[in-house]
Order: C-alpha cells, then structure tokens, then sequence
C-alpha cells in the first residue's frame, strides 16, 4: 500500500473541519478528491504532505515518497524555464531535466524567464517539476488550474505514466480530468459542527 | 495533593482565579495604597537627597518587578513548550504588558530622579542602558504575539523568542558594562535587608520597611493583574472557538 | 497634612503622577479588557443553549 | 545544499536587487551623515568608526526580510520542507548567502566609506577586522529574525524590531574594536568577545532557525 | 477618496504592521547610537540634532514600500486606475496616509529620543518644528519614489537608493534648523528654505507620481 | 454597441501576439473568448480594459463603462470580507452591498478576514466585487478557476442576470460555463511568426 489514511482530523484556523477520513491508495493507482468549495480539500493534502499537523489519526507512507504540489508553484521569476527546473532536480538529487521538459512540452520556453509565461505556461512548469523529484507519491491540489483542454490531456497523460510506472497518485480537483480512478467525496468526513464543546478544558482551542 | 499542573486546566484556573482574585486584588491595594501613603507621607527627607528619596518607592519596586516578569516568561514560556498546556502561553502573553508598563515606571522614575540628581535625565549607564534594551525584549515580544494569527504557532514562536531573548539580554547586560561604567547605585535593596542600612549608599532602616511594603504591593498587584488577564486570555480564545463552530453550522 | 518637598516637589510629584497614571491605566484597560471578554463569552454561551 | 546556495546567489546577481543594494544603502548613510551632523572633520573623524559600524548594520538589516519572504510567497520553502534537505541546511545556506551578497560586500566597502567620513588611519584595519568578524553573526541572527517573521506579510520593520536588540552585543564590541582601533587602543579584549559570540551565534542560532521554520510550516 | 484612505489607515491600525514599527524603527536607531559612537554625552549632544533627523529620514523610508508594492502584488492598483477616481487623488491620498502613520508619529516621539542623546533643552522645539514641516516632505517626495519602483519584487533597497537624494534638500535644510535651534542661533533662513521645498513639492509631486504610475501599470 | 473592438494588435514583452482582432459585444450579450494557453488572452484583455496599450487599433466604449476582473482579485487579507466589498463599492460610488454578498453567497461568511477563505471562496469575493462597481461591461480572465460545479452555475446565473439588465460580458475561459452566447476563438488572429520584420526601422520594438 502506498499511502494509507486511517482516521485523520483536520483543522484549519481553529475549527475542525474533517474527521476520520481514511482512505487508501495502492501503488499504481490514483484517488481523486472532490468536494465543494471551502470544503477542506487544501487543508486535507496539506496534512497528508506533512506541511501541517493533523487534530489526530495517522498517515502512512514511506518516509519521504510525497511530492507535493498546489497553487503556489514555488517559481522564480526571474529565473528561465530550465533553471528553476535544474534547481529542484539538484535538490531532490537529479540532475536530467529533460523528461520534465518534453512531459509538459516546455522545450521552446525553456530559455524564457518564468515571469514572461502565461498563466497556463506557469502551471505546466509548476507540475513539470513533479517529474524531477523522482518521487513515487504525488499529492496534487487543483493541478489543472488555468490549462486548455490539449494540455489537461496531456497532464492526464503524464499521470498515467507516472501510475504505470508503479507510482501513485491524489488529486483534488474540480474539473473532470480523464484519468480512470476512484472518487472520494471528502463531504461525507464533515465534522459536526453542534458536537458539544466539551468540558472546557484544553478543548477550548 | 495532586499537582500544581491540574491548574493548568482552563476551566480549574479560571475557577482558582475567580475565587482568589477579590483577595489578591485588596491586599494588593492595600500594600500599595499603604506603602505609598506612609513613603510619601511619613518618612523625613534625605540629607542628600532631600525629598526626592521618596521617588524611591516607585522606582525600586517596579524596577525588580521589570526584571522579575521578564523571569517569569521565561519559566512560562519553558514550561509552555515541556508540558504544551496552553495556559503557561497564554499567561507569558498576559504577562509582557504588565512587564512593559513596570520597566517604562522604572525608567521614567529613574529619568525624573535623574535630573536633580545627576542634573541631567538620561545617561548612558549600563543598568539604565539594560533597561532600555528590556524595554525593547518586551517591545518585541508583544507585537510578535499581535502579529501572529494562529494562537498555536504564536505561543511557540513567542517561546523561542523569550528564550533566545533572554540569553541576548544577558550578553547584552555584559557587553554595556563592558562599554561604560556607570553612575547608578549599586543593588543595595537585597543588603539592606540582611545587614541592618546603616551606610548612607544603604537603603536605611526608616526607607526600608515601607519600601518592602511597596515591593510587596507591587508584587501583589502583579499577581492579580496576571491572573486577571489570563482568564480573559481563555475566555478569549473559547469565544474564538464557540464563534468559529456557530459561523460553521 | 502635605509634607514640604522643598525644592523637589515638581520632580517627586511629578515621579508619582506619571507612574499612578500608567498603573492606574493599566489595571484599567486590564478589567475592561475583562469585563468585554466575559461578556461576549455569556453572550455566545448562551446562543448555544 | 550547493544548489540552494547557487540558486540565491544567482538570484541576487540577477535581481539586481540583494546584492549592490545594500551597499547603496551603505554608502548613502556615509554620505548622509555629514549633511546631518555638520561637516567638521574632528567631530566627523570622532564618530567615523562608529557610523560605519551602525550603516553596515542597517544595511545588513533592511536586505534581512529578503532571506525568506520571496521563497514563502511563492510556495518554495513549502516545496522545500517536503524536500529531501535538513531544515538546519537550509538556514545555514541561506544566512551564507545573505553574508556573500551582504555583509561581505559591505566589509570590503567600508574603508572606502572611512575616507568621507574622515576615518584616522590606524582605524582602517581594526574595522575590516571587525566588520569581517562581526557581519557574520549579523547575518546569522538576521536569519534567525527573518525565519521568526516569515508569513507576516511586509514583516519587514517587526523583522527590525526583533532583530535589533539582538544585534546589540555584536555592535557594541564590533564597534569598540574598531573605535579603539582608531583612536590606537589595544582591541584584544573586545575583539575576543566579539569573535566569541560570533562563533557561538553561528554554531547554535541555525538549528533554532530551523526549529522556528518549522513551527511556521506548520 | 475617504475611502481609500480610511482603508488605509485600517490596514495600518490592524496588520500592526505600518503603525508603530516605523516608530519603533526611529527608536532603536536612536539607542543603537550611543553604542556605536560612545556613550559620552558632550559628543552625544552634538550630534544629537542630527542624528534625529537622519533617524526618522530612515525610519520613514523604510515605510515607504509598503506604499503601493501590497497594493500592487494583490492587483489592487490595477482595479483602482480602472475605477472612476484619479490617479492624482489615489497619490496624495496614499501620501496622506503615510505621513499620519509614519511622519507624524516620529516627530512626536522626537523630542523623548532628543533626551536619550542629550539634545541641548534650546533645541527641542526647533527639532519638532523643523520635523513637523519636513516629514511631509519626504512622505510626498516618497511617493514618487514608491511608484517609480512599483512592480519591482522587493524593490526596497531600489527604492531607498532612488529616493535618498531626492531627501538630501529637505535633509540638509531640517538638520540645518534643528542643530542651529540646539545651539541658540537663529533658524529663519533654513526654515524658510525647507518650508519653500515642502510646499513646492507637496503642489507637484502627486501629480508626477501619478503620471509614473500610469507608466507603469500600463 | 455596448463594446467595438476593431483591427485591435497587441504585444507582450516586445513579441506581437495578435493581429486584427475585431468583435462586437452588444449591450445584453455576452462574447466568450476562447484560445491556447499562451495565446493571449489575457493581454488581449488587459489591453481591452485599458491596463496595456495595444500596438494599433482602437477599443470603443462608453467611457468608465468596464469593470476588470483577473486572477489577482485585490483583496486585502487583514480586511473582512464585508470590509473589501464596502471598500470597492465606496471607490465606485455605490453604498450597498447586500446584492453582491447575496449573489455569491458570500452573507455567512460576511465577517470573516479575506485570509482566512479557501481558494473557491477568495475567488466568489472576487467576483462579487463585480457587482458593487455597477458597471456595464464586465471583463473577465478565466473567471470560475478554482470554484467547483455549484458555484460555476451561481455564477452563470449572475452573468445572466447582469445581461438580462442589458449589461454586457467579455469573458475568457477554457471551461464550458452555460451561458448562451457567441464564441470566439481567438487563435485566428496570430500573428503570423515568420512575417518579415519589415523594413526594420520601428518594427524593431
Ligand atoms: C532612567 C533611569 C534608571 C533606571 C532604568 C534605573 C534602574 C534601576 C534598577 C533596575 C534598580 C533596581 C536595582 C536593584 O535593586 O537590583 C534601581 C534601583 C535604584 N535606583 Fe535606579 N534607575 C534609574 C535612574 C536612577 C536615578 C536617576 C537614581 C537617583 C539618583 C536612581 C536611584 C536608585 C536607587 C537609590 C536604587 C535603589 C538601589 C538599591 O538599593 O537597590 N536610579 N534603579
Ligand atoms: N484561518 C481560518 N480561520 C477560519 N476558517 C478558515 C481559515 N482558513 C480557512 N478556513 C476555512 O477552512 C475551510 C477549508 O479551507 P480549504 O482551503 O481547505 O478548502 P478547499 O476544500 O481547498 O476549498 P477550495 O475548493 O475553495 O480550494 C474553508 O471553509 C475556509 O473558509
Ligand atoms: N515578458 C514576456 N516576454 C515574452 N513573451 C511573453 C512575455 N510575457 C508573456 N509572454 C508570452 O505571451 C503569450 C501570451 O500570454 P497571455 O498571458 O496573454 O496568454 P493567455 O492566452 O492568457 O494564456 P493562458 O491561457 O495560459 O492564461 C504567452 O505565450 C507568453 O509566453
Ligand atoms: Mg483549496
Ligand atoms: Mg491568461
């Protein structure tokens, strides 16, 4: 098993937000997260990506597997294409970017500075760096954010790869992406929102 | 007798405060009201210094105090981070306010004395120069706390701010004397009390007894205050809480 | 009933006027602070039921 | 850590911005004061060593914000605590780069800066002396500040605020090297207290840097 | 504009961040002084005038990038130069707001940092004086300077470099009057002088700084 | 006509996107603009609103008579919700804004700071600055990114609602959003790349 989710809690801001979600996602395979807006979609990866502390419950996964990638691109814009590919490929210990480049067709931007890309060219190259990290798990939040169809095609492809080469995959998301793959709506982890308060103790948090 | 730490429950501290605090709060007025009124009103003049002893009563008290609430973040904040109970945070919060408004007394007192004394308000000593950088210890750690939005991550960084603050504070205090002896009186208060004053650079005995009067009130005064703005820390943060559940359903 | 502060009155005045102000103000904004807090806690309380 | 370290020192070059900045800023505090303070050179070459030691200060100081501010807004140091690297690596690489782009610089500057400001020239040597102990620890408490007010938007003046009383051992001995020094003094005493909180400063301030990071990750 | 200023001042009150920390900035430079220069008071007193202005030159700087640049990164100001208000009014405003959380603060705090360094008792209503006319100044002329660099990451220290001799008039002419003012000389000719550059800058200025910003958003 | 578009160039970073754009956007109806990532849309855009000045060619409409929304939506994170739309309406000269916060069912969280809203949630705000402007022609860049199925049609109904009180929209989007109207795809305008430079004197811009 790749990633396993068993009873996790999370908060954000102070109020819980989901409550003994668990669910599992087996090497090869993708899970697609739904929910509607302000749903706790964001605070969820964030928590399994380790960025964030759980209210409780536990999170299995080979140490280290996660990549993990959500609106914010961790782009530099005045560096080119390539060289904020380098750089993310030096520091998870590769050093060929030229997969990342052909996967999301970057190859004729990669001399331009990031911050003369569109905002779908930023997107491509934000997940372009998913492909340099090496890493079996990817944990995606809202990936297709600003791409046209030919390009959500092809990150579609891309993840398809990704999962025949035994990696694996989470994906919160809007839109319908092509990918065959389980659904979970997160809506059904809803806390309680008249649960008592308890006995005013630490729970006043 | 189960430990001090079941007080670290909120509910058990704001249910200790409420009882204790009618009682702190008379005896420290008390003690001050006292301590000042006998200071001020019975007590002869220097023949140094001639009246202006009296600022002493003032000055002294809120000094340690300065000193001695900036300790007891340290101890809240140390302990905060061994035993993750929030109270210890939030009463280290509730502290500094108290800890800035006792070193602006001092340094104000000590500036107004200054001026007939050493004819002018402000030199560069190094007690007085290590109280201005405590004033900027305090400074810093309340807006650290205002700047902050997640309560959790602001006790923890708060913490680590106390800490590291306080071993600068004393390598500060060590580099001012370094860079300039100074003019101030030597701490006199703590030998007064064991050798009865008798040197005239000694607190002597008719200062003495209302000047620890005034010591002790304000000392109470600290401990009410703090016990005070704690449980309006709690009551704070359970009313984010409840808001925060209503605003969800 | 005043004692003679001679030529210091201002400065020993002066000493106790600024810190009684900024005692006073203190404990002041402490129980305001305190009072607003419990009120805004019983009025939540009580919506809850 | 090298491609974290290259990656800032690049980005500082190119930006335009981090590195040459702070220097400006350096030089235009020197060239200010006398407008301030009147153009005597006795009374100048008196305060010289000292306002040399407080503009480099400043400077260090107003490029701190820079160390992790752009790197929180763009998600990079999400992205890099989920990477393979030490938290406590890359505290010390960045403190290393904001020393090369900053203090470093400013070092190397500051003799120029001594002759506006009419500096006597015994002083010269113990300020490079001390600038080049000295702005170390400066970037190192810097990183430690910056770390504290990532996430707070335009932290940049709360930065100051914490910052400076930290910076206040290092200045005071930093300064009193390089104030003994132009006046002919002996600066062994000062000098060894300064080199002494330097080393301290480096060795233990990364790994709560580190730990403060992570808090604010969180 | 009530609106936009009233924002702004809200924004100033509660990110805790413009309010305060200018101030606080002006503060520490003024106790980091004595530690650079020597604790002496007879030199502390001289330089003490100046040391002030040149502080609050700084601390008002310092603010000065928070002027447009949030403004910008959240697209705020590209909405604004659509929304029926002129980008003239959007400038003074936008200075006004800077002057009452940042310049106005400093010169009242100046005459309580005048004691730390020992300012002569003469010169403490020349000081206030002299700042209260020359502080608007530099918020007018920092205006200018802020949307010159807008849109420039971290433009901070771009912003210092381009606007610090833009200040060395009202600089040289404040300092003027508040040293002679410590001295007991007569201050009317640098008065008038700096008074002359404030107006003349506070009539022009909005409107060139809002040509720049149509440059620049454009 | 609500908006002309004619023979309308634009540039981005000193390259020519595109050439000869002309549309017509009548007073109760809407133009979809469709096109590749990178093709410029959004500087068509921009140039359209006034933001960027088009190389050739002229935009007519009513003065003061657009209302621009793209991806940055400014809102100030230490401002309430309520605060950033009272703020907006007050630069455009209205003073109510119960209608937007009713349109994008922003009430509930009326009073929360903008920081502290999920992504969907930040973009309703946003959007619902539209209404408080109380102008008639909307130009809006990729207007639902992040806002999931429920919200993308409480949105379509508010863009109706606005033509049907004869405003007009301008909107780019790569998503199908149920509004009738016209489509325009606006790769037929590129600039042709191998075009000859010309006789290389002010072309070289
Ligand atoms: C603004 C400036 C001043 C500050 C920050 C300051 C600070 C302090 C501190 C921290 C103490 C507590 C010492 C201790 O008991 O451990 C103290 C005590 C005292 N100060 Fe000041 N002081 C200032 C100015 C003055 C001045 C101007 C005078 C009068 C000449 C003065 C006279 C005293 C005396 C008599 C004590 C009691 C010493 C003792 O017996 O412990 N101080 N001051
Ligand atoms: N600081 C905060 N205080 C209170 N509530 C908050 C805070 N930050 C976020 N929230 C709320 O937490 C909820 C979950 O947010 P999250 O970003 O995880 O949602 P999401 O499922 O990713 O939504 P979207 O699809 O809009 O991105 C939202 O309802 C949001 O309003
Ligand atoms: N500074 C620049 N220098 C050169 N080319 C640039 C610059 N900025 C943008 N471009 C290019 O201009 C083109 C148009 O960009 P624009 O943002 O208008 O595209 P778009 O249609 O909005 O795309 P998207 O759907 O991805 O948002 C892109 O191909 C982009 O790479
Ligand atoms: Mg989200
Ligand atoms: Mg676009």
């Amino acid at each position: 098993m790749a990633l396993a989710v068993e009873n996790l809690s999370v908060a954000r801001g102070g109020l819980p937000l989901l409550a003994g979600v668990h669910f599992r996602v087996a090497a090869g395979q993708a899970l697609i997260l739904r929910g509607p807006n302000g749903s706790g979609k964001t605070t969820l990866l964030r928590s399994i990506a380790g960025l964030q502390k759980p209210t409780s419950g536990r999170v299995e996964c080979a140490e280290d597997a996660i990549a993990y990638a959500a609106h914010s691109d961790g782009l530099k814009s005045n560096l080119t294409v390539s060289e904020n590919l380098a750089f993310w490929a030096d520091v998870f210990g590769n050093d060929d970017i030229s997969p990342a480049l052909e996967g999301f067709d970057l190859k004729s931007l990669s001399d331009r500075p990031a911050h003369a890309l569109s905002a779908g060219q930023k997107r491509r190259l934000g997940l372009a760096r998913l492909l340099v990290t090496g890493r079996p798990i990817w944990v995606l939040d809202e990936p297709t954010v600003s791409l046209d169809q030919t390009f959500v095609a092809m990150f579609a492809d891309v993840v398809k790869s990704h999962l025949a080469g035994g990696g694996s995959a989470l994906i919160a998301t809007h839109i319908d992406l092509g990918i065959e793959a389980e659904t979970l709506d997160i809506s059904v982890f809803k806390t309680d929102p008249t649960a008592d308060l308890g006995a005013f103790d630490e729970a006043f948090l | 007798m189960a430990s001090i730490w079941q007080y670290a429950n909120p509910a058990k501290f704001m249910r200790l405060s409420d009882t204790l605090l009618p009682w702190v709060s008379l005896a420290a007025a008390l003690c001050l009201v006292g301590g000042l009124i006998w200071g001020f009103f019975f007590t002869p003049d220097d023949f140094r210094q001639g009246s202006t002893v009296k600022i002493i009563y003032l000055h002294v008290p809120a000094a340690l105090m300065a000193i001695n609430i900036w300790f007891m973040m340290l101890v809240a904040s140390l302990a905060w981070f061994i035993r993750r109970q929030h109270i210890s945070a939030l009463a280290a919060k509730a502290a500094a306010p108290i800890g800035a408004v006792m070193t602006v007394i001092a340094l104000l007192t000590g500036a107004i004395w200054g001026e007939p004394m050493w004819g002018t308000w402000w030199v560069w000593d190094p007690r007085l120069t290590s109280f201005l950088i405590l004033f900027l210890f305090y400074l810093g750690y309340i807006a650290l706390w205002e700047a902050i939005e997640n309560p959790e991550t602001a006790s923890d960084l708060t913490a680590i701010l106390c800490l590291v603050g306080s071993v600068f504070a004393v390598l500060s205090r060590y580099a001012v004397n370094f860079w300039n002896q100074g003019l101030h009186q030597g701490a006199s208060v703590m030998r007064a009390g064991a050798i009865a004053g008798d040197t005239e650079e000694r607190v002597s005995n008719v200062f003495a007894a209302p000047l620890f009067m005034c010591i002790a009130g304000f000392g109470l005064l600290f401990v009410a205050l703090i016990l005070m703005r704690t449980s309006t820390e709690i009551r704070k943060r359970r009313a984010a809480a409840l808001m925060a559940r209503e605003r969800m359903s | 009933m005043m004692p003679d502060l001679g030529k210091y009155a201002g400065t020993v005045l002066s000493a106790y006027g600024a810190s009684i102000i900024l005692i006073v103000g203190l404990v002041w904004l402490s129980v305001r602070a305190a009072k607003k807090s419990k009120k805004a806690l019983d009025k939540l309380e009580q919506n809850d039921g | 850590m090298r491609a974290l370290l290259r990656r800032d020192l690049t980005l500082a070059f190119r930006s335009g911005g981090g590195f040459g900045l702070g220097l400006a800023f350096f030089l235009i505090v020197a060239i200010l004061v006398p407008f301030a303070v009147g153009p005597e050179n006795a009374l100048l070459s008196k305060i010289a060593a000292g306002i040399l030691w407080l503009g480099a200060l400043l400077a260090c100081l107003l490029s701190l914000d820079r160390i992790f501010a752009l790197d929180w807004e763009d998600g990079t140091l999400d992205l890099l605590a989920t990477a393979p690297v030490p938290l406590e690596m890359v505290c010390a690489a960045k403190a290393l780069a904001h020393w090369l782009t900053t203090g470093l610089p400013l070092t190397l500057a500051a003799p120029v800066l001594g002759i506006l400001l009419s500096l006597p020239p015994e002083g010269y040597v113990w300020l490079i002396a001390s600038l080049l102990l000295g702005t170390p620890a400066l970037s190192v408490i810097g990183t430690f500040g910056a770390a504290l007010t990532v996430g707070i938007k335009r932290g940049g003046l709360l930065l100051s605020l914490l910052v400076l009383p930290l910076y206040v051992p290092t200045l005071i001995f930093g300064a009193e090297v390089a104030r003994r020094g132009a006046e002919g003094l002996t600066v062994t005493t000062p000098l060894a207290l300064m080199s002494g909180v330097s080393l301290a400063v480096i060795a233990v301030l990364p790994f709560v840097s580190a730990l403060v990071l992570r808090v604010n990750l969180r």
